[in-house]
């Protein structure tokens, strides 16, 4: 029953993408540790790090897609868990100067140390050790996600309500990590990092560890969500964000669907920070403003909402526009990045996956279902077409309403 | 008729919205296996009735039973709809992403926790059951054609589909025939006369024709109670009944 | 699409390439490392231009090493961690030799690791906290010593003060200084219940409560004076707060570390008369250098009414170091210009000499200025001489045995003289 | 810096004629030389000169002390004699500072400013009080008494003395006596005239007052300290009970101020559905054009500027409205029914506006001055209440009444809640849908830009101004339940005087924090805000 659960994530679209992610994981590192300096395949450590670094906004992006695209839960404050991963993984870090700070004081992080603080605060404990700090990293953004769904949905806040209290939600969270009182170093947050592991975070081949770590997250978070929205919960998932309450009157507990797959998400999401934190060198409150959620959402909604790959397309998208316009751009940069998201919005609807494989979600539905009416219990394999080009199709497409069909509303 | 040997039972019950009663003391019986339409003009509580019985709304005051020992006030959506009662809404409510077939399977018996479905591999059975549901409501040919592309009247269709799917002992029915054709409606009228061999249905309609084609027994809703209950003939007899259709 | 991807990525890491080396070959590269968007843009677009203007001047005068000089910059955009991966791509991918920037605390911390990994050179011109020392980076802003501890004295001397409040926006700048502060006070004899510390939110904007917490502390008999640092952008809501209320710097003044001429330039300064300021330049210092550089900074600018403030002086002073320091070392070689530049002097905006001091931070005269009705300072104190940086302050348990200096034999940001090895306590 | 000198010119004639009538006439050449002597020296010596000339007893020299302290004495760098002087471009325009009569012009580097500082501002601040308590003008008298108070000198108390017997003004009176009052508790006098003076401050009763108490309190002993203690107590309670009064004020205050920076929210968002990013950048846009119609009047039409808000309103109306009917025209048309994509659209629209404002006038903060009439406070029982603040709660007030006027009672209005409610029976009805789509968006971004106005008066005007405002907004709407303008009042409200009546014991942040917190549980237990509607046309 399990390897059928994730033998349902394959087809040749999730193929594709994971033969070039997996591509990438080995050709990058090796790009860079193998290939000499002088060659022109040698991938510089600054493109390995950066890429490293939108490979954990990509998996921060599918945390995103997998609750709005799938669920209609809208989260503007999925950087909160994010940043909360991102912290866990800083304390480690942390913990791990150890009398290498300046100050040289065993204990306390250097901060703490000249702000007179005479003890380590009791939640610092533990995370000298790194399975604990592991484990941290999904339990503390899962159970925030937990409590605060737990609420959240069993009150059936939906649509705009429930986006605008995720964002006081973070917004909370910045402004109490900004206090110096609590004991995350306030604005300056967690940084000059040493070792992870034993590693020296400075390395080459740290840092290609941590390209290769982050890529290999994005795959297996990647199965996990494209299993789950293939399988019937899947299914479910889409009949509550089309119609909540019809589903309701099925007799699906709405709520239980929605803590689920929201606590799912914000562990992911926490992961995501988790490798990001190594590899930028800094966490700090910034990364709990509330626009680096909205942004989030952005990356997802250009991709293209609900495909998954779109959402890790939208984010490496993005993200790389970004850099490369305050580098090329650097004083009018916002014009193009301001100018790119209206542009999506009114002329690629759907994002540019949804764009591109326009009807093509159906298909592969009518296939599946296809399928299993043939009394298969085999799940589909690669059905013989690319993303771009239907084939064999003896049902005539749809014409001009299909909008209805790919374009999920909003839950509200 | 007793609490204890009604299917549905409900006892003065009222709802109000910002001080409008939208039920007030309704009281309503229905028997195991029987079939009634309920009419009445707009405002008179019909919806809010379904509400109130499916979980939606819960009532200020009042008592609603089902199988004559299930209190269902207090109990959500989903748990009454776990006991065996199916709703069909006024505007017909598809899964319009999911194709035909799949909005039958995810609304077939089967149990409903996230895990559960997560691992859910479908039967055998389960096909043959969606074959059989697919034929009733003649959409057979159309199994993977997405819920967003059929025609209203079809919609109608797959969500008592889906009713039935969901194998309910009292299907609530709101305005199955709005917005079809004259053969759509008698086609509808036939086919929930079939529905109601083996389950009890509750149908709300306004047109009558097609409640006189149904034949039972009808409830006259009025400002949020009981103004008139029997066969059409008597109802529509009644003074008060024609005063409020006509009158006003 | 990834090959969409790559290609873009080629074309986007060549691009970026290519802006950075069009004039290529025979120039020396300068980064210009300043947010140009989001919330600390308010401040750091000036530095950016004043950086231009110098290298600009620079270039007239002949270049450095016979070679022109050439500004990359790039923005990093409010985000920390940008700023790191900003000052990465500076130096990997446009090979600069120098990079002027970033303004907050955190946006240093957060390039610090790079500077030290690619061995590269950061010239930070903002007054900050202290308590650091690193190799690969100087420190040509304040130390709390020079400036924040000298108008504690002015204020307790000149104006008698007797009772004190610490205001400041809540992070590790103000909390640092605070500290420094309350210890100091604590050390001259002012009792524990005559220091209010009262911290806000960054962008705080409401100050009523504040204000009038201030009006009370104020009435309670003795002389007071309110120590703000309060940071930037929640200046301005603040004194219009203190103006409205009618708090006159006659009865309640108030010294800020962090508010300078150009953030009066967004606000009437007339209520404001007599709040003071410290800082180690004023625009109105009264200099033929100064008056050059105002000149100069209104023609490269092409606006008149533009200001110029102690942050900018700070990047003339840093600059004119590394010019010196790069022609005194013959190459702009990092490590070599770190041996070199220790001991070069050069002069300051307000008609003396600044030098770099081991410890890598510089001299400078601390100025009291009192804000006069045009927005501008008026200095009412000055240290007789110049004041030494101090990496790590005495008054912190932490540092007060830490020295720092980056010269051979010893060459140690945090050397402690109390157990005589390198690496803190 | 016109104003000041008209008003020492104005103060001057009148001390100088009261002189005429009041004290034996000094030749007004026989000061001169003290007056001349302030140009040398440093501030030690400044203070001696101010003393000396003070010491002469004579009100002619008051309008010079007043230019010293407001930094318009200057001396000539040639002859080193003093002027009161007015900057006129490039030159100074001079007058003498005894006979006040036009000396003619000097250039920048021909004279230099006498410098003062903090302290000589109090020493003159004193003087002055003392000079010019007998000037025929009661505001004049007031001052210099109010002065005298804050002074505390026991050598003004002769002064006083005869200044209270020949006083008819009876506020001027009860100030004097204050004074008084002050200087007897800082002098020798006996205990029973300073049991005087501590019920005199008593009745005072402000904070002022509780600070002389306190004072003596720690200096004094026996009767005079029990005395000093029982008033201190006194106040200390009144001033207590003030002190929530204060507390609600200033959450009305803050409450207003959400509620302007919402309330065009709440038409764009709420009433229209447009998840309105761009919200904030059109409150900036108001503020920039206040700048804009303040910096025309700076330069045109001095005279203006006290009513330069009043033209910014309609012109900040129109600016953020225009730019309003652009965006909706040029982009939110297309997305109607698609709300979140509206989103992410604003969200772009946003970025580019910032940057625009940016590009035009710079990233560094602009100066919006207050009108007279926006700068001050005054005093209500113990509670301080500036101008501006209030202005602020009265104009958020009107914006509102004239927003639900608009909504409820024109035919404007009429359509846009029919469109708003069922787009396509509203179209059927002959009401041109894309015209009222337009206006109503334009209607919400006017409103955001007269918010704008407002707030320039007490924020900063900086292209992130729209930034603060926008999460604060939207909290505020969906707090009040989306589409109800009651709500958005009320919620505003609510949360401004939550907010305020924290931040005294948790402080700023935590204060903040709490409030955030509060409305996410609010919002569980009314899913759908405050003024939320019920009934089953809620979910369809």
């Amino acid at each position: 029953m399990m390897s059928s659960f994730l033998f349902r994530a394959m087809d040749a679209r999730a193929g594709i993408f994971m033969a070039i992610l997996g591509a990438a994981i080995v050709l990058v590192p090796a790009g860079n540790l193998l290939v000499p300096e002088t060659s022109p395949f040698h991938v510089p450590t600054y493109a390995v790090t950066l890429m490293g670094k939108y490979l954990t906004y990509a998996l921060l992006a599918l945390a995103v897609d997998l609750v709005w695209g799938y669920c209609g839960i809208l989260s503007l404050g999925h950087a909160a868990f994010f940043a909360l991963g991102g912290y866990a993984m800083g304390m480690y870090l942390m913990r791990q100067i150890g009398t290498r700070g300046v100050y040289g004081d065993p204990i306390l992080p250097d901060f703490m140390v000249f702000l007179n603080w005479q003890e380590l605060p009791w939640y610092w404990y533990g995370f000298d050790m790194f399975w604990f700090a592991a484990l941290m990293v999904v339990l503390v953004p899962g159970l925030l996600a937990f409590i605060f769904g737990w609420f959240a949905f069993r009150s059936r806040v939906t649509g705009v309500y429930l986006s605008i209290i995720t964002q006081a939600l973070t917004y909370a969270l910045l402004l109490a990590f900004f206090r110096n009182d609590m004991g995350f170093g306030g604005n300056n947050g967690l940084t000059d990092f040493k070792d992870l592991l034993g590693f020296d975070i400075q390395a080459d081949t740290t840092r290609a560890g941590l390209f290769a770590a982050s890529g290999l997250a994005l795959v297996v978070c990647f199965l996990i969500c494209r299993a789950l929205t293939r399988s019937k919960l899947g299914k479910v998932l889409v009949a509550v964000r089309d119609a909540e309450s019809r589903t309701r009157f099925l007799g699906y507990r709405v709520e239980h669907y929605k803590l689920f797959v929201w606590t799912l998400s914000a562990m992911m999401a926490g992961i995501a920070g988790a490798l990001y934190v190594p590899q930028v060198g800094i966490i700090n409150p910034g990364e709990f403003a509330p626009a680096n959620s909205i942004e989030v959402v952005i990356w997802v909604a250009i991709g293209g909402r609900g495909t998954l790959v779109g959402a890790v397309i939208g984010a490496v998208l993005v993200n790389f526009a970004k850099t490369w316009f305050t580098a090329a751009l650097p004083e009018i940069w916002l014009f193009a990045l301001g100018g790119l998201f209206v542009f999506v919005t009114l002329f690629l609807p759907k994002g540019i996956v949804g764009t591109f494989s326009q009807g093509w979600t159906a298909l592969r539905q009518r296939k599946i279902s296809a399928a299993y009416e043939a009394g298969s219990d085999e799940p589909p394999t690669a059905p013989p077409h690319s993303p771009g080009a239907p084939a064999n199709v003896t049902i005539p497409k749809p014409s001009a309403p299909v909008s209805g069909a790919a374009e999920p509303q909003p839950a509200e | 008729m007793a609490r204890s040997t009604s299917l549905l039972y409900l006892d003065g019950v009222s709802v109000s919205f910002d001080g409008f009663k939208a039920l007030n003391e309704l009281s309503l019986t229905i028997a195991p296996g029987e079939m009634r339409a309920i009419i009445g003009p707009n405002g008179a509580g019909k919806t809010t009735m379904m509400d109130v019985i499916t979980g939606k709304t819960q009532p200020d005051s009042g008592e609603i039973y089902f199988n004559g020992a299930v209190d269902l006030t207090g109990e959500d959506e989903a748990s009454i709809a776990e006991l065996g009662i199916g709703r069909k809404f006024q505007k017909p409510t598809v899964f319009e992403s999911h194709t035909i077939w799949d909005n039958l399977e995810l609304a077939l018996k089967a149990p409903r926790g996230p895990f559960s479905t997560l691992f859910h591999v479908i039967t055998g059975a389960e096909k043959k059951r969606i074959e059989v549901l697919l034929d009733l409501i003649r959409l057979g040919g159309k199994r993977n054609e997405l819920a967003a592309n059929l025609s209203h009247g079809q919609k109608q269709w797959l969500e008592i589909g889906m009713l039935l799917a969901q194998d309910p002992k009292l299907l609530l029915v709101d305005e199955p025939a709005a917005g079809m054709t004259d053969a759509e409606t008698a086609e509808t009228a036939e086919l929930l006369k079939d529905i109601a061999k083996d389950h009890s249905v509750v149908v709300v309609e306004h047109d009558m024709v097609f409640v006189r084609s149904l034949g039972v027994k009808v409830t006259v809703l009025h400002e949020g109670s009981v103004l008139a209950e029997g066969s059409l003939d008597h109802v529509s007899a009644d003074e008060r009944v024609v005063e409020v259709y006509l009158g006003r | 699409m990834k090959t969409t991807f790559t290609k873009l990525a080629v074309a986007g890491l060549m691009a970026s390439t290519m802006i950075g080396g069009a004039a290529a070959e025979e120039t020396i590269k300068v980064g210009v490392l300043h947010s140009l968007s989001g919330t600390m843009a308010i401040s750091e677009t000036t530095l950016k231009d004043a950086m231009l203007m110098l290298i600009e001047e620079q270039n007239k005068k002949g270049g450095l090493l016979g070679k022109q000089l050439e500004a990359v910059v790039v923005d990093p955009a409010s985000d920390w961690p940008l700023f790191a991966e900003k000052a990465r791509e500076l130096i990997e991918v446009n090979d600069v030799d120098a990079v002027f920037g970033a303004w907050t605390s955190v946006s240093r911390k957060s390039v610090l690791p790079v500077f030290e990994e690619l061995n590269s050179l950061l010239f930070y011109p903002v007054q900050y906290e202290g308590e650091e020392s690193q190799r690969n980076v100087f420190y040509t802003g304040a130390a709390p010593n020079q400036q924040a501890i000298p108008a504690v004295d002015y204020l307790m001397n000149e104006e008698g003060v007797e009772r004190w409040v610490l205001a400041g926006t809540d992070y590790v700048y103000p909390r640092t200084t605070n500290k420094i502060l309350e210890a100091y006070l604590k050390a001259k004899g002012v009792a524990e219940e005559d220091i209010l510390i009262n911290y806000t939110p960054f962008g705080h904007s409401d100050w009523q409560t504040i204000v009038s917490d201030i009006k009370s502390f104020g009435s309670a008999g003795k002389k007071t004076a309110v120590v703000s640092t309060i940071n930037g952008d929640a200046n301005v809501p603040f004194y219009k707060e203190l103006g409205n209320a009618g708090i006159k710097a006659e009865d309640i003044p108030v010294v800020a570390f962090s508010v300078g001429e150009e953030e009066l330039a967004g606000l009437d300064a007339e209520p404001l008369v007599g709040h003071l300021a410290a800082w180690n330049y004023f625009q109105s210092a009264d200099t033929d250098i100064n008056a050059e550089f105002i000149e100069a900074w209104h023609a490269f600018i092409g606006d008149e009414a533009r200001v110029t403030n102690d942050p900018m002086e700070a990047h003339f002073i840093g600059f004119n170091m590394w010019v010196e320091a790069v022609e005194k070392a013959g190459t702009t070689d990092a490590d070599a210009v770190i041996d070199a530049i220790v001991g070069v002097s050069v002069p300051n905006l307000t008609g003396g000499y600044s030098t770099m001091m081991p410890n890598h931070h510089i001299t400078k005269p601390v100025l009291i200025g009192e804000i006069q009705g045009d927005g501008q300072f008026e200095t009412v104190w000055e240290t007789s001489g110049l004041v030494v940086g101090d990496a790590w302050s005495d008054f912190l348990d932490g540092s007060k045995d830490l020295i720092a200096d980056w010269r051979a034999p010893l060459s140690c940001g945090n050397f402690n003289t109390a157990t005589g090895k390198c690496g803190g306590s | 810096m016109s104003l000041v000198r008209t008003f020492i010119l104005l103060f001057g004639l009148i001390a100088g004629f009261s002189v005429n009538i009041a004290i034996a006439q000094t030749d007004p050449e026989s000061l001169r030389p003290l007056v001349n002597e302030l140009a040398k020296g440093k501030y030690a010596e400044t203070e001696k000169q101010i003393g000396a000339l003070v010491a002469t007893g004579d009100p002619a020299v008051a309008p010079a002390l007043e230019a010293l302290g407001a930094g318009v004495l200057f001396y000539r760098k040639s002859d080193g004699s003093v002027f009161i002087t007015e900057k006129a471009g490039k030159t100074y325009k001079l007058t003498d500072p005894l006979t006040l009569e036009a000396k003619g012009e000097a250039g920048k580097r021909e004279v230099k400013k006498i410098k003062v500082n903090n302290k000589l501002r109090r020493v003159i601040r004193a003087a002055l009080g003392s000079l010019t308590l007998m000037a025929p003008d009661p505001e004049v008298r007031k001052t210099a008494a109010e002065a005298v108070f804050k002074a505390r000198d026991p050598d003004s108390i002769e002064a006083l003395d005869i200044a209270l017997a020949s006083e008819t003004d009876e506020s001027v009176q009860l100030i004097m006596e204050q004074a008084r009052a002050a200087a007897v508790l800082n002098s020798d006098m006996d205990e029973a005239q300073k049991i005087n003076a501590i019920e005199t401050l008593s009745e005072m009763g402000n904070r002022d007052a509780l600070s002389l108490l306190i004072n003596v309190q720690s200096s004094s002993e026996g009767v005079v300290r029990d005395a000093a203690t029982i008033a201190v107590e006194k106040i200390e309670k009144s001033i207590a009970a003030w002190d929530s009064a204060q507390n609600i004020w200033y959450g009305l205050s803050l409450g207003s101020v959400l509620l302007l920076a919402a309330i065009g929210l709440a038409i764009t968002f709420g009433v229209m559905g447009v998840i309105n990013m761009a919200h904030g950048e059109m409150v900036m846009i108001g503020a920039y054009t206040t700048f804009v119609v303040q910096e025309l009047i700076r330069t045109s039409a001095p005279g203006l500027f006290e009513y330069s808000l009043f033209i910014a309103l309609p012109l900040a109306f129109l600016a953020s409205g225009l730019v309003g009917i652009a965006i909706e025209r040029g982009v939110i048309r297309w997305l109607y029914g698609r709300p979140l994509e509206t989103l992410l659209a604003t969200w772009g629209i946003s970025l580019i506006l910032q940057q625009a404002v940016r590009s035009i006038f710079g990233p560094t903060n602009r100066e919006v001055g207050n009108p007279d009439w926006m700068s001050g406070a005054f005093e209500l029982g113990q509670m301080t209440i500036t101008y501006n603040r209030m202005w602020i709660i009265v104009f958020a007030m009107l914006v509102f009444a004239g927003l639900m006027l608009v909504l409820k009672k024109t035919s404007f209005g009429l359509n846009t809640r029919a469109v708003t409610q069922n787009r396509r029976m509203a179209a059927s009805m002959g009401i041109r849908t894309p015209w009222v789509d337009a206006l109503t968006f334009g209607l919400g971004s006017g409103i955001a830009g007269i918010a704008g106005v407002a707030l320039s008066q007490i924020d900063n005007v900086s292209p992130n101004l729209g930034q603060g405002y926008i999460i604060d907004s939207f909290m505020v709407v969906v707090f009040g339940g989306v589409g109800n303008l009651w709500g958005t009042l009320v919620g505003a409200m609510t949360l401004g005087v939550v907010n305020k009546f924290l931040e005294p014991y948790a402080g700023a942040v935590l204060g903040k924090i709490f409030v955030l917190v509060f409305i996410i549980l609010f919002i569980q237990k009314r899913p759908r805000g405050l003024f939320a509607l019920k009934g089953r046309a809620v979910e369809a």
